[in-house]
């Protein structure tokens, strides 16, 4: 058995798919948020995978990763910090209620 | 062909995305969320060393699982309530959320499978990316080198930074 | 490109704007209105004794002062001026309207903001006066419709949103059509193989639009225009927004923007697309003739002063693309006269009104009477405004209607004869019915709101014109009763450009087109 | 001529109307009163100084050898080019009937600027407000006047003819605060505005087909520099009735197009001067004060209509079939008018419908005017009966206002028997009614007489007919005159308010008047004013008119005169039973005619049910509902459809990641489906 690109993308997709499940599912905002990490982990794995096979002499899905991997931290801090601050304003966090931005 | 060692870690591996990805978003409880997630960012991790990104690796433990989950579980602390932390879930969204998801599943699965032959390449030799490969190429100008986007991603750092302070203070 | 005198009237409104947006207090700005509109006109009067002297010495180019500043080549766009004898009526017009109108606007809510968009307004209304390149044209166009949006929802009354949204919605809806005209003439402006071009005199001179394309083209634009113009039944516009706008604002777009609509017709529509205007005159003129005694019998009936006003606007504009379609020198010359008697006497109008309702805070006529014996001034100035409005002589809208008349009549009979329809000579005859409508609708205002007993007695306390409001009126007077007691003047001024050798569509013999439509022969 | 004199007769009363209009309100009432009569009397030594050196001077301009009079251009200015033929023109334009017009204008008008100085006051000396504006609005008025009798074409003509139009209407409605002046006003402009509508048309057509406004083109021929002999030779006829018959449209509905515009502007003419079915503004116009009364709606303005056809009557004599329409129209309205004048009660009413029914006289004898017949008797007895009629009828008024200033009504019922109180006016009445009843020797037999005669000529149906009318007007004129002066004693209850005769600004008019009644007659008008300027006599002596009576003719109607008056006396002149008598004895007779056979409520039934209840209110209904409808329901529509959509911008985001899957999922199927 030798370990194709196959065996690695199905892990992820399903990692994806968890994602979109838990973001269409969950109230809370800090699991949607959570959700959202996994989709975003399945997608760098894909770049990685994608990197390591198919061109493995150049760097491209490695460095897009690394950048994928700052960009989430500073996005979950910045989510992160709404979420308080909306708990503060609301102190609820459910989603649904979460819609005066609307129309 | 792979080593068999190599192949039982991809099966840990692969079982723990799994696994830690469903509990992740389907347990109740908001703070074990968090740490399914955390375990399914170091088996990420585990495929990152596994493909011979080792720097990656490290970037997405030290990042991801030590930041990112760090803020999680400090956010969950701050926004739920004492002895309610808890959703429960409509079964109706519920279903809706396992069709969508699973249609998703089939239908991407689907197209993988119908090129299998393309994606059944082995994997090529490759010699690790040392630091100063990534290095150079981090902080380089030239073709394949990525000092823009590094500079753009150290600002957009620090305007979160500052919009993190502006948002979350006290008012 | 400065030496060019055209240029400073749309520099003296941008120095204008500046000095307004420095200003500090309501002194300045009014300082700053009332100088900056002196200036204009004193230029305007300039620009018109100059003109004539160059006439007079012999100069024979359809337009004079012309200057030409690419502004963006690859699309062949220029800021090209020009002018002849209307462009200087109607450039004239406008500046002492803005004079009056800034007097008008003397004690306004927000001096700054409301004089900074009027004055916008304004640069908008001169430089396309001015311009004879469609593209600036168009621009300029849009730069005098944009504002009007806010002065109306900002400083109107009533109901000032939806009016203010719908003037806005209408004429931009003209304009859309407009802009499509506009593009395809400049995708026509030109022989297979030569560069295109904006510019209205080379178009003319190429000639190379189409008669196919000038059947689609020209209702493109003269509804454009018309939708401006008022012209049934995109005139809905007229009687809310008038309703609901500010004074001088009221003064401004009455009396001004509104000639756009009918300057524009002449000058893009008919004299670039003389074929088609031959051939679909009949069309608009039924629109025209059925504006024109429509907003007459509209106004009969109307309680509200400005609207009242806004219906004989209808009537009136109507008149001036009416004589416009008839394709005759004397009745295009009327259709000048009646764009200047109408701007003056309905800013006048507009003027008037704005006074009484600051005083008596209602438009209504049921609500008010005798107001002659409570401010005679004003009340005069309604009365002769109300003269020149039903066509008395010795002030403008008689010599305009007149020569209107004069000149449909002949055409009229001029097809009829010729056994191309009795179209033209039935809508002149309906037409001239209007000058008996609109003495039953002003008498009856003069007599419901001016004479009579007084109907109120609170209102007896008011007090009569002040003196800006009085040089106001006062200003408006003396132009309209200029224009009705010494016509030929501006007759002369005009009728310059209604040749045949420039307006090409007045060479055509009257072409059957009508008849054959209509069965009427 | 020197221009000096015709510039000063019209620029004095306009300098006037801007003088006392701009200025009057600084200036005391007796400064602006003094200046507004002395400016017309200046004025009218002007004008008798132009009319006597036209008619009396013997200047070759005016004058030819063979005694015909000409017609002359002392000035004419562009003052609007329609076309480069078609120029309307402002000048002066002097012939027999425009210093005739002259004359009578000015007469009148500065009888009225002198009489309004007493009358505009009441019995304390004050004065009513806006007596400057009063002045300005005389002095407007008569500049209008006068233009239009000078016009030198037809469209000045026009336009003066408005400029009275609106000066009337300001007169009129002097007295602003009255409601009914107010709306009597309104009506007499617009009445008179809807005639001008047919005058317009029918000046637009005839200069289309004639190519020229002027009066001297379109009348005479033998163009001579500035001169034209005043007559249309037989070659100008056939070239102007050429002009209209080889025309493709020469006819329309039957009439030819001359017919057409010569009965359009006679419906001008219809309007001014109140005939009927355009007669109903008159009645009414008397809320005005009486010196306008007496000024515009009985000797001028009035009158233009007819002036309006004699000014045009070499054209009219083209086709006479416009000429057998006014004298139809005439007739009616002679006798219509004279029938309501017999029952009304306000004085003035009575002297307004006598001012129709005399109006009417002269359009009916010019209507039968023809060369053939006494070269043309009937224009110069129109133009005659013109000239006596304003002189006896101003007169008339003039003491109505007396009347009314003393007593405070204008209804004889509060009068009665007045003759004691004011002998002056008492006289001076007299005099009026005798001439208007046609009595030897005074200024309306030989006028009247000469009408009789013309129409005599013409028909002797219509001279029975006008016979009748000439009857009834001595009938209801003295039915008035014993009505105010007889009847029963005035009762007087405190001999200080007595009504006594007025103050001598109003005396002398009365008297000035009267003696020109007494003796206007005698003006041997057939040398001065004929339809050609072909003097009627040989020889002029001061009994030409008498010694050219057609004695058969005068003897019927002075007998009719004369009974009538002996009618009036017996039923009026002593209070008695027989007016209710005759009253009861025709009941529907009366009451039409007491209220004007319904006129007024047929118009007001056209005016507010039809054009405004069926026309205007469903036009605005039209604009509001459907027009505006329309454009509102685009807005409504392109609202409504962003509404229905608006939901889907729900801002849950779980919504849009379930839109963006199934968005996703359609179009990686579809592109998966395609690649297979």
């Amino acid at each position: 058995m030798e370990l194709t690109m196959l065996y690695y993308l199905i892990p992820s997709l399903f990692m994806f798919c968890c994602g979109v499940y838990g973001f269409v599912t969950r109230k809370n905002m800090i699991a949607i948020l959570i959700s959202l990490e996994l989709m975003l982990n399945a997608v760098d794995i894909n770049f990685v995978v994608f990197n390591r096979y198919l061109f493995p002499g150049n760097m491209e899905g490695m460095f897009f990763t690394l950048f994928a991997i700052a960009i989430a931290a500073a996005e979950t801090a910045l989510a992160i910090a709404i979420i308080i601050n909306i708990f503060r304003v609301a102190s609820d966090i459910d989603v649904r209620e979460i819609n005066k931005m609307k129309f | 062909m792979e080593s068999v060692g190599s192949i039982i870690m991809y099966v840990i591996i692969a079982l723990a995305i799994v696994i830690f990805s469903i509990l992740a978003v389907t347990t109740r409880k908001i703070l074990r969320a968090a740490t399914y997630l955390l375990f399914t960012l170091f088996a990420t991790a585990a495929i990152y060393f596994q493909l011979d990104y080792e720097f990656l690796g490290a970037v997405q433990i030290a990042v991801y699982a030590g930041g990112i989950v760090v803020l999680f579980v400090f956010s969950i602390l701050l926004t739920s309530h004492p002895g309610d932390n808890s959703e429960k879930l409509a079964s109706k969204s519920k279903k809706m959320g396992l069709v969508g998801a699973a249609v998703m599943f089939i239908a991407a699965a689907w197209s993988l499978f119908s090129r299998c032959e393309m994606l059944m390449t082995s994997r090529p030799e490759m010699s690790n990316p040392d630091m100063q490969r990534v290095g150079e190429a981090l902080m380089g100008t030239a073709h394949y080198q990525y000092l823009l986007p590094f500079e753009a991603v150290s600002v957009l750092l620090l305007a979160c930074i500052i919009g993190g302070v502006v948002i979350a203070r006290k008012r | 490109m400065f030496d060019n005198i055209l240029i400073y009237f749309v520099v003296i409104p941008v120095l204008m704007l500046a000095g307004v947006a420095l200003c500090k207090n309501v002194k300045q700005i009014r300082a700053v209105a009332v100088v900056g509109s002196l200036a204009l006109t004193a230029l305007s009067v300039y620009l018109l004794l100059d003109y004539l002297h160059l006439r007079h010495v012999g100069a024979t180019a359809q337009m004079l002062y012309t200057g030409s500043w690419a502004w963006f080549t690859p699309l062949n766009i220029n800021l090209s001026v020009g002018v002849d004898g209307i462009s200087i009526a109607m450039i004239l017009l406008s500046s002492i309207i803005l004079l009056t109108g800034s007097f008008a606007s003397w004690t306004i809510a927000q001096p700054k903001e409301f004089f900074l968009w009027l004055i916008l307004l304004s640069t908008g209304v001169f430089g396309f006066f001015i311009s004879i390149d469609l593209f600036t044209m168009f621009m300029f166009y849009e730069v005098a419709l944009i504002p009007m949006y806010l002065l109306i929802g900002v400083w109107g009354s009533g109901n000032k949103n939806y009016s203010a949204m719908k003037l806005t919605l209408m004429l931009m809806g003209g304009s859309a059509f407009l802009m499509l005209g506009l593009i395809g003439i400049y995708y026509h402006s030109a022989p297979e193989g030569q560069p295109l071009t904006w510019n209205l005199l080379e178009i003319a001179r190429n000639g190379a639009i189409s008669e196919n394309w000038q059947l689609f083209l020209f209702p493109m634009t003269f509804v454009g225009f018309g939708v401006l113009g008022a012209m049934f039944p995109f005139h809905t516009w007229s009687p809310d927004g008038h309703a609901s706008a500010p004074t001088a604002v009221s003064m401004l777009h009455a009396g001004v923007l509104m000639k756009l609509g009918g300057y524009g017709c002449f000058r893009v529509a008919i004299y670039l697309m003389p074929y088609a205007a031959n051939e679909l005159a009949w069309i608009f003129l039924i629109l025209t003739g059925i504006s024109v005694v429509y907003g007459a019998f509209s106004a009969c009936v109307q309680t509200d002063l400005k609207y009242i006003n806004a219906y004989s606007s209808v009537s009136h504009c109507g008149l001036v693309l009416f004589a416009i379609l008839m394709l005759n020198t004397t009745a295009m010359s009327g259709a000048i006269m009646q764009m200047l008697s109408h701007g003056l006497m309905t800013a006048l109008f507009f003027a008037l009104i704005g006074m009484i309702y600051g005083r008596t805070h209602t438009r209504d006529i049921r609500q008010m009477g005798g107001l002659m014996q409570i401010m005679p001034y004003l009340a005069v100035c309604y009365v002769i405004a109300g003269m020149a409005s039903l066509g008395l002589p010795g002030l403008s809208g008689f010599v305009a209607e007149m020569t209107i008349f004069v000149g449909s009549f002949q055409q009229g009979m001029t097809d009829y004869l010729a056994g191309a329809g009795s179209l033209r000579l039935v809508f002149t005859i309906i037409a001239c019915c209007s000058i008996v409508i609109t003495a039953v609708y002003i008498l009856r205002v003069v007599g419901k709101l001016l004479l009579g007993p007084v109907y109120d007695d609170h209102h007896r306390e008011l007090t009569d014109a002040t003196w800006w409001e009085r040089l106001s009126t006062a200003t408006l007077i003396i132009c309209v009763a200029a224009i009705g007691c010494f016509p030929n003047f501006f007759i002369n001024l005009i009728k310059f450009t209604f040749s045949p050798e420039i307006f090409s569509v007045l060479n055509f013999t009257q072409h059957s087109g009508i008849a054959s439509v209509l069965g009427m022969n | 001529m020197d221009v000096t004199l015709p510039i000063i007769i019209l620029a004095l009363p306009l300098f006037m109307f801007l003088f006392l209009g701009l200025l009057g309100k600084y200036m005391s009432h007796r400064l602006a009163g003094i200046l507004g009569t002395a400016g017309m009397g200046i004025t009218l030594i002007c004008a008798y100084t132009v009319a006597f050196t036209y008619f009396f001077s013997g200047n070759p301009d005016f004058i030819n050898a063979e005694g015909e009079r000409l017609q002359q251009i002392v000035f004419n200015v562009t003052w609007l080019q329609f076309t480069p033929s078609l120029v309307l023109r402002l000048g002066f334009l002097i012939d027999p009937i425009s210093s005739m017009m002259l004359v009578v204008i000015t007469t009148i008008s500065f009888m009225v600027h002198l009489y309004s100085n007493g009358y505009m006051r009441d019995h304390h000396g004050v004065w009513e407000k806006g007596f400057q504006r009063f002045y300005a609005f005389l002095s407007l008025f008569s500049f209008s006047m006068l233009g239009l009798v000078v016009a030198t074409n037809i469209f000045q003509m026009y336009i003066f003819w408005e400029l009275v139009g609106a000066s009337s209407y300001l007169l009129i409605g002097f007295y602003y605060t009255k409601p009914s002046a107010v709306s009597a006003s309104k009506k007499a402009f617009i009445v008179t505005r809807f005639a001008d509508l047919g005058f317009l048309i029918g000046i637009l057509i005839l200069s289309f087909y004639a190519g020229t406004f002027d009066f001297t083109h379109l009348t005479s021929v033998a163009v001579e520099g500035l001169n034209h002999v005043y007559q249309v030779s037989e070659g100008t006829a056939q070239n102007i009735l050429s002009i209209f018959a080889n025309n493709p449209a020469s006819t329309f509905m039957g009439a030819s197009v001359l017919t057409w515009a010569l009965v359009l502007i006679f419906m001008g003419g219809m309007g001014k001067s109140a005939m009927m079915p355009l007669h109903i503004w008159l009645p009414d116009a008397m809320e005005g004060p009486t010196p306008v009364s007496a000024l515009i709606h009985a000797a001028t303005m009035v009158v233009a209509g007819v002036y309006l056809v004699a000014r045009l009557f070499p054209l009219y004599l083209m086709e006479t079939a416009a000429l057998d329409i006014i004298v139809v129209v005439g007739a009616l309205t002679a006798f219509y008018a004279a029938m309501v004048a017999c029952v009304q009660v306000d004085i003035k009413r009575v002297l307004a419908f006598s001012t129709i029914s005399q109006i009417a006289f002269m359009m009916v004898s010019l209507g039968v005017a023809r060369p053939e017949f006494h070269h043309g008797l009937g224009y110069m007895a129109s133009m005659f009966h013109l000239f006596t009629h304003a002189m006896f009828k101003a007169l008339l008024f003039l003491c109505a206002g007396a009347l009314i200033h003393a007593i405070g009504s204008n209804d004889y019922t509060a009068m009665h028997g007045l003759r004691k109180y004011m002998p002056i006016t008492h006289v001076t009445f007299l005099i009026g009614c005798l001439a208007i009843a046609g009595i030897i020797p005074f200024a309306g037999f030989f006028s009247k007489d000469e009408i009789l005669t013309a129409c005599f000529g013409h028909s002797i149906f219509w001279y029975i007919w006008m016979s009748c009318v000439a009857g009834l007007t001595a009938f209801y004129m003295f039915r008035l005159y014993f009505l105010i002066f007889w009847w029963k004693e005035h009762k007087v209850h405190d001999p200080h308010h007595a009504p006594h005769d007025q103050p001598w600004t109003m005396t002398l008019p009365l008297v000035i008047l009267a003696v020109v009644s007494c003796f206007a007659g005698f003006v041997p008008f057939g040398n001065l004013v004929t339809w050609n300027g072909h003097p009627m006599f040989e020889s002029v002596s001061f009994l030409t008119n008498l010694e050219n009576l057609d004695w058969s003719v005068a003897a019927i109607s002075l007998t009719v005169a004369v009974v009538a008056i002996l009618i009036a006396m017996k039923m009026y002149k002593t209070e008695n039973e027989l007016p209710a008598k005759m009253r009861n004895a025709l009941p529907a007779l009366w009451d039409w005619c007491y209220h004007r056979f319904y006129w007024d409520e047929l118009y007001m039934f056209i005016t507010h049910r039809i054009i405004f209840g069926l026309v205007c209110k469903p036009i605005a209904w039209f604009d509001r509902h459907i027009i505006d409808g329309t454009m509102d329901s685009f807005a409504t529509l392109t609202n409504k459809a962003s509404w229905s959509i608006r939901g889907l911008q729900s801002g849950n985001v779980q919504t849009y990641v379930w839109i963006y899957l199934i968005g996703v999922i359609l179009l990686g199927s579809i592109t998966a489906i395609c690649l297979i």
